[in-house]
C-alpha cells in the first residue's frame, strides 16, 4: 500500500510538470497587462517601461518560463508582482482557513448526504423520501452566492447567531460551508439514494434477510457499505467543484481564502500567484483523488486484494 | 481429411489484464495451442468448463480478436493476421451466432433493420430489394414478415435467436460460429433452435463451429468433438468416439459429471476434486494434473504430446494414453 | 439478476400489439408525477421564450424613474428595479436569453464531448490517453476558474460565457460518454456488428452512440441547470451579460445590493433561476428512470 | 432595522477596538509604492510624512513644524518636529528623512520616484531637525508629494523593500500589530505619540468586498465604520438611530471620456449634443442613489483651483440641433467601455438610455479591469485605438490640480503615455497646461487654471457627469474618523464611546 | 411419514401501478420429513416465487400473499408477523440461491458473514461461533478453514462460494433447506461437487431439501418426488421414478423429450411448441393449452382441476377426466 502511495505521488511528477507547462503559457495567454496594472491608471509610459523591465516581463516569454521553472525547482513560488511580497507569504494566511472551509463543508455535506439519502432509499416513495429528495433538489437548484446573501440576512442580520464574515472563530465556518457545501450534499443524498436502492436489490441483501437478520442490521452493515463506493468517488470528483465554488462563496462572505485571492490575481494579472495557486489547486485535486482511490480501495476489497 | 473448410493450426492468444489497483499488468493464457479441422458441410462442436477458452477460441476465428500465434485458414486463405479492411470479405463468409439472444440484437433497431445489416454494409441493394430478402429469410428461420417491423425485445427467447440466425444466414455464408447458442434458453426453446439449426445446416449446407458446454447439446448436434481445458484441445475426434470411447482423463470426468435426466441410471460419478486453476497461472505440465484423478509425477512437468487415438481422426493429449 | 430480466422479457412478448418507442416513453413518462409537471414548466418556459418579449406588460428596457425600486404589485407584478424597469417584464424577456445560453452553452459542450468521448472510448490506445489526460488537467481546474481564465481571455459577454461554460462542460461529456461507449463496446450487439463487417463509423455511429443517447440526454438536461447557475455566479463575478441584458444572472448579481432594502429586486430573479434548475432537475431524475433500463419497469 | 442581539454577541471584542470595513484588500504597506486608497487609509494610521492633509484635503505640516518653498520653486525647505518617536524606538529627525527620501530617488521602481522625487538633485541636512530638498526643475504637485512619503524607521528601510512592505514602523498614533492577508490588518495604540489624546486601543481594518456584507456587519455592530457605503442602504440606515451616515463631496469625478479624433466624434457639435443630452441629475439620483454632485468643471469642486463653469443643462432639443448642425440628424451608434464594475455597468446603462433619446444608439462593452486597460493602453498611437467612449472615474488629491489635468488633457498624455484616452490636443491648453507647472505662485497658478478650465470645457472632450459623494457610515459611538475626499480614511483621533 | 412443509391453495401477486398481478395460483404440494422435493418449470413459472412465500421474503418487492396457507411444522406462516418470521428463517428454514457470486456481500469477510445467524440463532459468543463456524465449513468440505473465515468472497471460486452459501444455510441445523437453482451457475464438474456435497448433508442431517432447478438431470439424479409447474400453477406431482417413466401431464412429456439425451441417436428432439406466455395475459382455460399438441376443446375454455392418482400421484390435465381419479378442488 504504501509503495502504492509513493508511486503514485511520483506519477503525480510528470502531469504537474505539464500542468505547470499548461498553467504559465494559459496565464500568459490572458490579455492585459500586469505592469500597466501595478504601475496605476495615471502612470506614464515610461514609467511602465520601467516596473515592466522590473518585474521581468520584458524579457521573452520562453526565458521567463526558464526562470519560472528554474525557481519552481527550488521551492520558490515567486514575488506577488501587485503587493510585492513573496507569493508563499500570501499564501500561508489564507491557505489553511481554505482548507477548513472545503473540510467543513465535505464534511457536513458527507455526514447529511449519507443520511439524507439512506432514509430516502430505505423509505422510498415514501414522504421521508419525498422530504428529502426536494431538500435535495433544491440543495443542487439554489444558486450558491444567492444562498449565501439570504443566510446572511437571516443568520446574521436577523438573528445574529453567526458573523457575516471574516474568520473569528469555529462561527464563522458556519454559514460559508453550509452555503458551500449545500450543491454537495444534495448531490450526495441523491447518489447514495440510487446508489443504495441499487444495493438493496442485491441478492446478498435477500441473503442477509433469509439469514433472519433485522432491516436496522441489513441496512447499515450489509448494504450502506457497498453503496459507498460510487458515493466516495463522487466526492472526490465533487472537491473541485468545492475548491471552485469557493470563489463566490469567499467573495459573499468576505471569507480570505484561495479562491477569492485567485479572481483578484487574474484581475490584476498577477502571474506568480495565478500560477503557484493554479498549480497548488492541481496538485490538491490530485491529491484527494488519490485519497479516493485508497479509500476505495480501502472500500472495495476486490481492489484491496487483487494479485 | 478433405475439403477442410476450416483449419486451425497452433493458435495462440494471451490477454494482458490489470492486476488490480496495486500491480503491473499481467498475460492471461486464454487459448494455449489449440488446433482443429472442420470439414464442410459438418458441425464440430468445442465442449469445456467456464473460462476454458471456447469462446475466445472462436472470437479468434471470427477475427473479432487478433490471435497472438498461430494460423486460420478459411476456405483456403490464411487471416490470422490480416488487417481489419482486409477483412471484409472473410466477414461475409463467417457468421456468428451468440449466446445472449437479448444482447446480441441492439436494442434499437428494428428486426428489418438488424437482419438487413449485413445486406448494407456488403452489397449496394436498395432499400426494396433489401427488405424482399429479409422476409425470406425471415420465412427459413420461422418467422414471419410481419414480425419485421418490431424491436427485438418485443419477441421471446427462442425468437430472438432466430432474429440472430437470420442475420447470420442472410450472407449465405459457409461457416457459422455458434457460441452457446441455446445455453440461454429454456429446454423446450433451445430443442426448437437446435432443431432449426440442424436444418439450416442441411437446406444451405452450412459448416457449424458449435460452442458449448452441454455435452448433452453437443453429442445431439455434431460431427466432431473437441474438448477443452484450460486453453488446450485434450481431447478431439468424431462424436461416437468421444462419447462412447474416450481416452482422456477430463473426458471421462466430464462426460460422468453430466446429471442423467433418467433416476434409474443414477450412478457412481467420477467427481473431480478442486476448482478449475486460473489460466493467469495455468498449473506446469499437464493442466490437468492438479485435479487429475490418476495423475503420475511425468505429469506435473512434461506438458503431454498429442498423440493419436482410437480412430485416425482421433486425438488425445494425455501422458497415460498409448496406441 | 440475469434470470429475472429474461423472465420479463420473455413474457412481454404479446405479438398483436405494435410496440413503439414514444409511446412507451410517454406512458412511462407520465408515471414520473413531479418529473411530468416540471417538464410543463419548461415547455412554459420554452412558450415564454419565444413570445416572452411579446407579452411582457412593459418595455424590459425603459427606464422609469419615477418607480423606482417599487415592491410587487398590481401593476408591477414583480416589482420594479433601481430604474423602475418592470421586472416581471424583464424576466419574461430573459427567459430567452437565460435559455438559450444555458441550452446553447451545454449543447456544444455535448456536441464536443460526445465526439471525444466516443473516439476516445472507442479507439482506446494514445488516442484516449491524450483525451483523457487533457480532460484531468481541465477537471483538476475548477469548472468557475477555468471559466474565470476563459473569460479573461476572450472578453466578458454572453457569448463568451456560452463558450467558457460550454468549454468546462466538455470534460464531463467526454468522460460520460467515454464510460458509456466502453460499456457499449463490449456489448454483445456491437461484437455482432463488428463480426458482420461494420465499419468503425458505423459502428460509432449506429450502434454505440445510440446507446449513450440515454444517459446523454438525462446529463444534459441536469447540465442545464448547472449551466443556468454557472452563467449567473459568472455575472455575479462581473463576468456575464452586459447589464442592461435581462439575464436572469444579471438580474440577480446586479440586484444583489438591495438585498436589505428592496429585495424582490433579488428574490425574483433567484426564484425564476431556482424553478428553472429545479425543474430541469426533475426532469433529468425523471429522465434518468425512464431511460434507464434498470429502473424502467418500476 | 438593527439587531441589538448581534451587535452585542460580536461587539464582544470590547470597546477599546475599532473595526472598519472597506471594500478592497490592502495591498502594500509599503507608503513609497502605493497606488490605492485602502492601503494608504491603513497606512496614514501608523505612518507620518513631514506634511499631512485636513479634512478637506488642505496640506498642513505633520512631522515638519514649518515649511518654505522658493521663489523658483526649486528648494524646499522644512523644519522638523522634535521629540517624536518611531515605534522601534528610533529618533526621528533630519537623518532619519534623508534617509526615506534617498530611498524613494533611488529606487525608479517605486510609484514616488516618478511622482516627483526623481526630480530632486540635492537633499541637504541643515542640522538636526532642518533640511532642505532641491529639485532640477519646478513641479507643482510636489507639495503633495510630501503628504504621501511617509517617513519610515531608517532601521526598516535597512531591513529592506519586502519587509516594508509587510511590517511598516513609523511614528503615527498606532503602530502594527499583524496582518492577516486576506482577512484583515490590526493596529494598536502608540503610547508615545507625540500627539497626546485620547485614542482607542486597537483598530482593526477588514477588506468586505461584498457590499450587502459590509451593510450587515455595520447592522450587527461587527464593524464600525464602514466606507464605501453603497448607496442603496442609505435610506435604510438612516433610520436607524445607532448608525450615522457621513457624506462628503470628493475628488472623484466620473465622465465619459469621448475619442475626439473619431468620427463622429471629432466634431465638437457632436460631443456638445452628447453632453446635453444627459441630465446629470438624473444620472447622480439614478446611478449614485441621488449622492452626488454634477461635474461643473473639468474637475471636482474639491480641487484646488477649481472654478465653476456654466453646466451643459440637460436639453434633449438642443443635442439634436446640434446633431442635426453636424450632419448626423438621425443618429448614429456607437460603443462604450467600462469595467465590470456594478456600478460602471449601471452608469453605461444609464448613458445608453440617454442618448437613445437623441438617436444616439450606443452598445455596452463591459470589459474586466485588465483586458480593457490592455485595449486601451495597448493602442500605440491615436490611430490605433479602437476606444470610442470610456465610461471612467479620476480621481487625484485636492490639491494636486497637476495630476487631476495634465495627464487627461494634455496631449502629451496620449495612451500609452497617460491616460489622455479622449485624445484630445489644443495647442493652446497644452502650452497653458506647460505654464502654469512652472509657476510657483498660487494666484498666478488660478488664472492659468481658469482658462484651462472654460476652454477644455466648452471643447467637451468628455462627457461630464458627476462628482461622487463619498458615503460612510458608522456607529454612533464612534468618533473622530473621518474620510477625506479622496476616499482616505483619517483615524488620528479615533475613539470609541 | 410425517409432513415437514404443506403449502396449500397458495396465490402470490405483485402491485404495479395500482393494478394486482396474480403469478401464482393456487399453489399446492408438501414436503416430508427428510425427502428431497424436486420443483421443476421453465423460466417464470413462479418457482423462486414459491419459495420466496415460504420464506415471506417480499421486503423490497410489491409481492405479498393472497390467499392460501402455508404450514410448517402445524406452524401457520402466513399469518406470522415479520419478527416471528426472522426468528423462523435461517434457522429453521433455510435457503441457498443461483448465483453464489452476488448471494454473498462482497464487502463483508466470510466470517462476519457466516457468523451471523450462528449469533443470532443459536446465541454462540464470539469464541464459540467461531468454533461452530468452523465445524460447519470443514463439513462442507471447504480446506483452511480458518483463513477462508478472513478472506471475502470474491478471493473465493464459484464453487468454493456456493459452499460458503451452503455452510451459511445448514449452520443452524435447520429442518428445510431451501435451494433455488444451486448448481445453475456453475461448471458440470463443480456441480457435481456440490450435488453431491447436498446429497450427502441431506442424507446425514436428515434435513428436507427443497431443490429448484429446471435441469430435469439434477431431479433425476437427486430427488425423491417431484412437483413441476407451469405459469404459475402445479400440473403435476409424482415420484421421481414415476415422473421418468411415465410422464402424464403433456407439458411434462415435452420437457422430458425436449432434453437431448447423450446416446439416445435421434434427428429431431421433441419440442414444445410456442412460447411461456405472459403472467399479465394468460391464456383462458388450460394455461398450456395453446402449446400442448394433445389439446382438445374443453382444454380452451376451462381450467382442468387436479386429479389424484395411484401412488400420490397428482395431475391437472383435460385428459385425464375419463381415467379413474378422485378430482380434488
Ligand atoms: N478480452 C479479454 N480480456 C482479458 N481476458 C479475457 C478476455 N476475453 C476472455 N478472457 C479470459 O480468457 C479466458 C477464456 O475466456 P473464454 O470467454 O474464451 O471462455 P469460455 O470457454 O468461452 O467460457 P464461458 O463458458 O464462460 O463462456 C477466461 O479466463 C477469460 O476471463
Ligand atoms: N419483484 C417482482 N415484481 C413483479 N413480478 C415479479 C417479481 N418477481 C418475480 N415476478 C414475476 O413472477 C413470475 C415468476 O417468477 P419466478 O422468479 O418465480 O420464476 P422462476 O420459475 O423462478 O423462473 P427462473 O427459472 O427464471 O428462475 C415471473 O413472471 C416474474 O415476472
Ligand atoms: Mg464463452
Ligand atoms: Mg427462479
Amino acid at each position: 500500500m504504501l509503495q502504492y502511495i509513493v508511486k503514485r505521488i511520483f506519477e503525480m511528477i510528470p502531469i504537474l510538470f505539464i500542468v505547470s507547462i499548461v498553467i504559465f503559457f494559459f496565464t500568459h495567454l490572458i490579455p492585459g497587462d500586469p505592469a500597466r496594472l501595478v504601475a496605476g491608471k495615471d502612470a506614464t509610459f515610461e514609467e511602465v517601461e520601467i516596473i515592466r523591465a522590473e518585474l521581468g516581463l520584458d524579457k521573452p516569454i520562453w526565458e521567463q518560463y526558464v526562470t519560472y521553472m528554474s525557481n519552481l525547482f527550488q521551492g520558490d513560488l515567486g514575488t506577488s508582482l501587485k503587493t510585492g511580497l513573496p507569493v508563499m507569504d500570501m499564501f500561508t494566511d489564507r491557505f489553511m482557513p481554505s482548507i477548513y472551509l472545503t473540510l467543513f463543508s465535505m464534511v457536513w455535506a458527507l455526514v447529511i448526504g449519507l443520511l439524507i439519502g439512506t432514509f430516502s432509499a430505505v423509505y422510498k416513495n415514501k414522504w421521508p423520501d419525498y422530504l428529502g429528495m426536494v431538500t435535495a433538489v433544491s440543495g443542487i437548484s439554489l444558486p450558491g452566492f444567492w444562498l449565501g446573501l439570504l443566510l446572511i440576512q437571516i443568520f446574521s442580520v436577523k438573528l445574529g447567531w453567526f458573523p457575516t464574515g471574516g474568520i473569528q472563530g469555529w462561527e464563522s465556518y458556519v454559514l460559508p460551508s453550509l452555503t458551500l457545501g449545500a450543491g454537495i450534499m444534495s448531490m450526495l443524498a441523491r447518489f447514495t439514494r440510487s446508489s443504495l436502492l441499487e444495493t438493496l436489490k442485491a441478492d446478498f441483501i435477500r441473503t442477509g434477510r433469509a439469514k433472519g437478520l433485522k432491516e436496522s442490521v441489513v441496512i447499515p452493515k450489509h448494504a450502506l457499505r457497498n453503496s459507498l463506493i460510487p458515493v466516495v468517488t463522487i466526492a472526490g470528483l465533487q472537491f473541485g467543484f468545492l475548491l471552485g465554488g469557493s470563489v463566490v462563496v469567499e467573495t459573499v462572505f468576505s471569507f480570505p481564502g484561495m479562491g477569492r485571492l485567485l479572481i483578484d490575481s487574474i484581475a490584476f494579472r498577477d502571474y506568480p500567484v495565478i500560477q503557484a495557486e493554479m498549480l497548488l489547486f492541481s496538485i490538491e485535486f490530485i491529491l484527494v483523488n488519490l485519497v479516493v482511490d485508497i479509500l476505495y480501495s480501502y472500500l472495495n476489497p476486490k481492489i484491496r486484494y487483487a494479485t | 481429411m478433405s475439403n477442410a473448410l476450416l483449419k486451425v493450426t497452433n493458435l495462440k492468444k494471451s490477454f494482458s489484464i490489470p492486476n488490480g489497483m496495486f500491480g503491473k499488468k499481467k498475460s492471461l493464457k486464454a487459448v494455449h495451442d489449440v488446433s482443429f479441422i472442420i470439414p464442410e458441410g459438418k458441425t464440430f462442436s468445442l465442449v469445456g468448463e467456464s473460462g476454458c477458452g471456447k469462446s475466445t477460441t472462436g472470437r479468434l476465428i471470427s477475427r473479432l480478436i487478433q490471435p497472438s500465434e498461430g494460423e486460420i485458414w478459411i476456405d483456403g486463405e490464411e487471416i490470422s493476421q490480416k488487417k481489419e479492411a482486409h477483412l471484409k470479405a472473410i466477414r461475409k463468409k463467417v457468421q456468428m451466432i451468440f449466446q445472449d439472444p437479448y444482447a446480441s440484437l441492439n436494442p434499437r433497431m428494428k428486426v428489418r433493420d438488424i437482419v438487413g445489416e449485413p445486406l448494407v454494409i456488403h452489397t449496394n441493394l436498395t432499400k426494396a430489394e433489401r427488405n424482399k430478402q429479409v422476409s425470406e429469410m425471415l420465412e427459413v428461420v420461422g418467422l414471419s414478415e410481419y414480425h419485421a417491423d418490431r424491436y427485438a425485445h418485443e419477441f421471446s427467447g427462442g425468437q430472438r435467436q432466430r432474429i440472430g440466425i437470420a442475420r447470420a444466414l442472410i450472407m449465405k455464408p459457409k461457416l457459422i460460429i455458434a457460441d452457446e447458442p441455446v445455453s440461454a434458453l429454456d429446454v423446450s426453446i433451445q430443442s426448437q433452435i437446435l432443431n432449426l439449426l440442424k436444418d439450416l445446416q442441411r437446406e444451405f449446407h452450412l459448416t457449424y463451429l458449435f460452442i458449448s458446454h452441454d455435452l448433452s447439446v453437443v453429442e445431439h448436434i455434431s460431427d466432431h468433438i473437441g474438448v477443452m481445458y484450460l486453453g488446450t484441445i485434450v481431447e478431439t475426434g468424431p462424436k461416437e468416439v468421444i462419447f462412447s470411447n474416450p481416452q482422456h482423463p477430463y473426458t471421462k470426468a466430464l462426460l460422468s459429471s453430466i446429471p442423467i435426466p433418467d433416476p434409474r441410471l443414477r450412478r457412481e460419478r467420477i467427481i473431480l476434486q478442486g476448482d478449475l486453476p486460473s489460466p493467469v497461472n495455468p498449473p506446469t505440465g499437464c493442466r490437468f494434473h492438479t485435479r487429475c484423478p490418476v495423475a503420475t509425477d511425468i505429469c506435473k512437468v512434461t506438458e503431454p504430446p498429442v498423440k493419436p487415438g482410437v480412430t485416425p481422426d482421433h486425438f488425445v493429449a494425455c501422458h497415460l494414453v498409448d496406441y | 439478476m440475469e434470470v429475472t430480466r429474461e423472465v420479463n422479457h420473455s413474457v412481454t412478448v404479446k405479438p398483436v400489439k405494435k410496440y413503439s418507442p414514444l409511446k412507451e416513453f410517454w406512458k412511462n413518462w407520465k408515471r414520473q408525477k413531479t418529473a411530468f409537471w416540471a417538464s410543463f414548466f419548461i415547455l412554459l418556459l420554452i412558450l415564454i421564450a419565444i413570445i416572452g418579449p411579446y407579452i411582457a406588460p412593459y418595455d424590459p428596457y425603459e427606464p422609469n424613474y419615477n418607480e423606482v425600486l417599487q415592491g410587487p404589485s398590481k401593476d408591477h407584478l414583480a416589482g420594479t428595479d433601481e430604474y423602475g424597469r418592470d421586472i416581471f417584464s424583464r424576466l419574461l424577456a430573459g427567459t430567452r436569453i437565460s435559455l438559450s445560453v444555458s441550452f446553447l452553452s451545454v449543447l456544444l459542450g455535448a456536441i464536443g464531448g460526445t465526439i471525444l468521448g466516443l473516439l476516445s472510448g472507442y479507439f482506446g490506445g494514445w488516442l484516449d490517453r491524450i483525451i483523457m489526460r487533457t480532460s484531468d488537467v481541465l477537471f483538476a481546474f475548477p469548472d468557475i476558474l477555468l471559466a474565470i481564465a476563459i473569460i479573461a481571455i476572450l472578453g466578458p459577454g454572453l457569448k463568451n460565457v456560452v463558450i467558457a461554460v460550454a468549454v468546462f462542460s466538455v470534460p464531463s461529456f467526454a468522460r460520460l460518454v467515454r464510460g458509456a461507449t466502453l460499456e457499449g463496446k463490449e456489448t454483445v450487439f456491437v461484437e455482432a456488428a463488428k463480426s458482420i463487417g461494420a465499419s468503425h463509423s458505423r459502428i460509432m455511429l449506429k450502434h454505440i452512440f445510440p446507446e449513450t443517447l440515454g444517459s446523454l440526454i438525462v446529463f444534459i438536461s441536469m447540465r442545464i441547470g448547472t449551466a443556468i447557475l454557472a452563467a449567473s455566479s459568472l455575472s455575479f463575478l462581473g463576468l456575464g451579460a452586459s447589464p442592461e441584458t435581462p439575464d436572469w444572472g444579471a438580474m440577480l448579481s446586479l440586484g444583489r445590493d438591495y438585498l436589505g432594502t428592496a429585495s424582490h429586486v433579488v428574490m425574483m430573479p433567484g426564484i425564476a433561476i431556482f424553478l428553472t434548475v429545479l425543474a430541469f432537475n426533475l426532469v433529468g431524475d425523471g429522465l434518468r428512470d425512464v431511460l434507464d433500463p434498470k429502473t424502467k419497469n418500476e | 432595522s438593527s439587531k441589538e442581539s448581534g451587535g452585542k454577541k460580536n461587539g464582544e471584542t470590547g470597546d477599546q477596538e475599532l473595526v472598519i470595513a472597506v471594500n478592497e484588500n490592502f495591498i502594500s504597506m509599503d507608503p513609497h509604492n502605493t497606488g490605492d486608497t485602502n492601503s494608504n487609509s491603513v497606512q496614514s494610521a501608523m505612518l507620518e510624512g513631514l506634511l499631512g492633509s485636513d479634512e478637506e484635503g488642505k496640506i498642513i505640516t505633520q512631522l515638519a513644524e514649518d515649511y518654505s518653498v522658493s521663489e523658483d520653486a526649486l528648494t524646499y525647505s522644512f523644519k522638523l518636529r522634535q521629540g517624536v518617536k518611531f515605534h522601534d524606538g528610533e529618533s526621528f529627525n533630519a537623518e532619519a528623512v534623508k534617509a526615506n527620501f534617498e530611498r524613494i530617488m533611488n529606487d525608479d521602481s517605486l510609484r514616488l520616484y516618478s511622482r516627483g522625487f526623481s526630480l530632486i538633485t540635492n537633499i541637504e541636512v541643515v542640522s538636526d531637525y532642518e533640511i532642505k530638498v532641491t529639485l532640477k526643475e519646478p513641479y507643482a504637485g510636489m507639495l503633495t508629494r510630501f503628504v504621501s512619503a511617509k517617513i519610515l524607521s531608517p532601521k526598516l528601510l535597512e531591513a529592506g523593500s519586502e519587509e516594508i512592505g509587510k511590517n511598516p514602523v513609523g511614528t503615527g498614533p498606532f503602530k502594527f500589530v499583524e496582518w492577516v492577508q486576506g482577512d484583515h490588518l490590526t493596529v494598536e495604540r502608540f503610547d508615545e505619540y507625540w500627539d497626546k489624546k485620547d485614542r482607542v486601543k486597537k483598530i482593526t481594518y477588514k477588506p468586505v468586498p461584498e457590499n450587502g456584507s459590509r451593510v450587515a456587519m455595520l447592522k450587527t455592530g461587527e464593524a464600525h465604520v464602514i466606507y464605501p457605503l453603497p448607496s442603496q442602504n442609505i435610506k435604510e440606515l438612516e433610520s436607524n438611530k445607532d448608525v450615522a451616515i457621513q457624506k462628503i463631496p470628493s475628488t472623484i469625478a466620473r465622465y465619459v471620456s469621448i475619442n475626439t479624433m473619431k468620427e463622429p466624434f471629432d466634431d465638437v457639435r457632436v460631443r456638445q449634443a452628447l453632453n446635453y443630452a444627459v441630465d446629470k441629475d438624473a444620472f447622480i439620483s439614478v446611478v449614485n442613489a441621488g449622492y452626488g454632485l454634477p461635474l461643473d468643471s473639468i474637475i471636482p469642486s474639491k480641487t484646488l483651483h477649481y472654478e465653476k463653469q456654466e453646466l451643459y443643462q440637460h436639453n434633449i432639443e438642443k443635442a439634436k440641433e446640434l446633431l442635426k448642425e453636424a450632419g448626423l440628424a438621425d443618429g448614429f451608434t456607437a460603443e462604450i467601455w467600462g469595467n465590470t464594475n456594478s456600478d460602471t455597468m449601471k452608469g453605461m446603462q444609464f448613458i445608453q438610455q440617454q442618448l437613445e433619446q437623441i438617436g444616439v444608439e450606443v452598445e455596452i462593452k463591459s470589459m474586466e479591469e485588465g483586458t480593457l486597460s490592455d485595449e486601451i493602453y495597448g493602442a500605440q498611437t491615436p490611430e490605433d485605438t479602437k476606444l470610442q467612449m470610456w465610461y471612467v472615474s479620476w480621481s487625484a488629491y485636492p490639491s494636486d490640480t497637476t495630476n487631476a489635468t495634465k495627464p487627461l488633457f494634455y496631449s502629451g498624455s496620449f495612451p500609452p503615455g497617460g491616460a489622455n484616452t479622449a485624445y484630445y490636443k489644443n495647442d493652446q491648453v497644452d502650452k497653458w497646461i506647460e505654464e502654469v507647472n512652472m509657476t510657483p505662485d498660487e494666484s498666478k497658478q488660478s488664472a492659468i487654471y481658469s482658462d484651462i478650465q472654460s476652454t477644455i470645457y466648452q471643447d467637451a472632450p468628455w462627457i461630464f457627469l458627476g462628482v461622487d459623494e463619498i458615503l460612510a457610515a458608522k456607529r454612533a459611538n464612534v468618533e473622530g474618523v473621518f474620510i477625506s475626499p479622496t476616499g482616505g480614511i483619517n483615524v488620528l483621533d479615533a475613539n470609541l464611546k | 411419514m410425517e409432513k415437514l412443509l404443506h403449502v396449500e391453495m397458495l396465490e402470490t401477486e405483485f402491485t404495479k401501478d395500482k393494478q394486482k398481478t396474480k403469478i401464482l395460483h393456487g399453489v399446492t404440494f408438501h414436503i416430508n420429513k427428510g425427502e428431497v422435493l424436486g420443483l421443476v418449470g421453465e423460466s417464470g413459472s413462479g418457482k423462486s416465487l414459491t419459495s420466496l412465500s415460504i420464506m415471506k421474503l417480499f421486503k423490497g418487492t410489491s409481492g405479498e400473499i393472497s390467499r392460501g396457507n402455508i404450514q410448517f411444522h402445524n406452524q401457520e406462516l402466513t399469518t406470522k408477523s415479520e419478527s416471528e418470521m426472522r426468528k423462523i428463517r435461517g434457522k429453521q428454514i433455510a435457503m441457498i440461491f443461483q448465483e453464489p457470486m452476488t448471494s454473498l456481500n462482497p464487502v463483508m469477510k466470510i466470517g462476519e458473514q457466516l457468523l451471523e445467524p450462528i449469533r443470532i440463532h443459536l446465541g454462540f459468543k464470539e469464541k464459540q461461533a467461531k468454533e461452530h463456524a468452523i465445524s460447519i465449513l470443514k463439513k462442507v468440505g471447504i480446506p483452511r478453514a480458518e483463513e477462508i473465515l478472513n478472506e471475502f468472497p470474491h478471493q473465493l471460486s464459484g464453487g468454493m462460494r456456493q459452499r460458503i452459501m451452503i455452510a451459511m444455510a445448514i449452520s443452524c441445523n435447520p429442518e428445510l433447506l431451501i435451494a433455488d437453482e444451486p448448481t445453475t451457475a456453475l461448471d458440470v464438474t463443480i456441480q457435481a461437487q456440490i450435488l453431491d456435497l447436498l446429497k450427502q448433508l441431506q442424507q446425514k442431517e436428515n434435513m428436507s431439501v427443497l431443490l429448484i432447478t429446471h435441469d430435469l438431470g439434477v431431479v433425476a439424479e437427486m430427488c425423491d418426488r417431484v412437483v413441476v409447474m407451469y405459469a404459475g400453477r402445479v400440473v403435476e406431482e409424482a415420484d421421481v421414478y414415476d415422473l421418468f417413466e411415465s410422464p402424464k401431464h403433456p407439458y411434462t412429456k415435452g420437457l422430458i423429450g425436449s432434453v437431448p439425451k447423450i446416446g439416445q441417436k435421434k434427428d429431431k428432439l421433441d419440442s414444445i411448441k410456442g412460447n411461456v406466455p405472459d403472467p399479465s395475459n394468460l391464456p383462458k382455460g388450460c394455461k398450456f393449452a395453446p402449446r400442448c399438441n394433445d389439446a382438445m376443446g374443453i382444454c380452451f375454455e376451462e381450467e382442468p382441476p387436479t386429479m389424484t392418482f395411484e401412488n400420490d400421484r397428482k395431475c391437472s390435465c383435460w385428459l385425464y377426466k375419463e381415467e379413474r381419479g378422485d378430482i380434488c378442488v
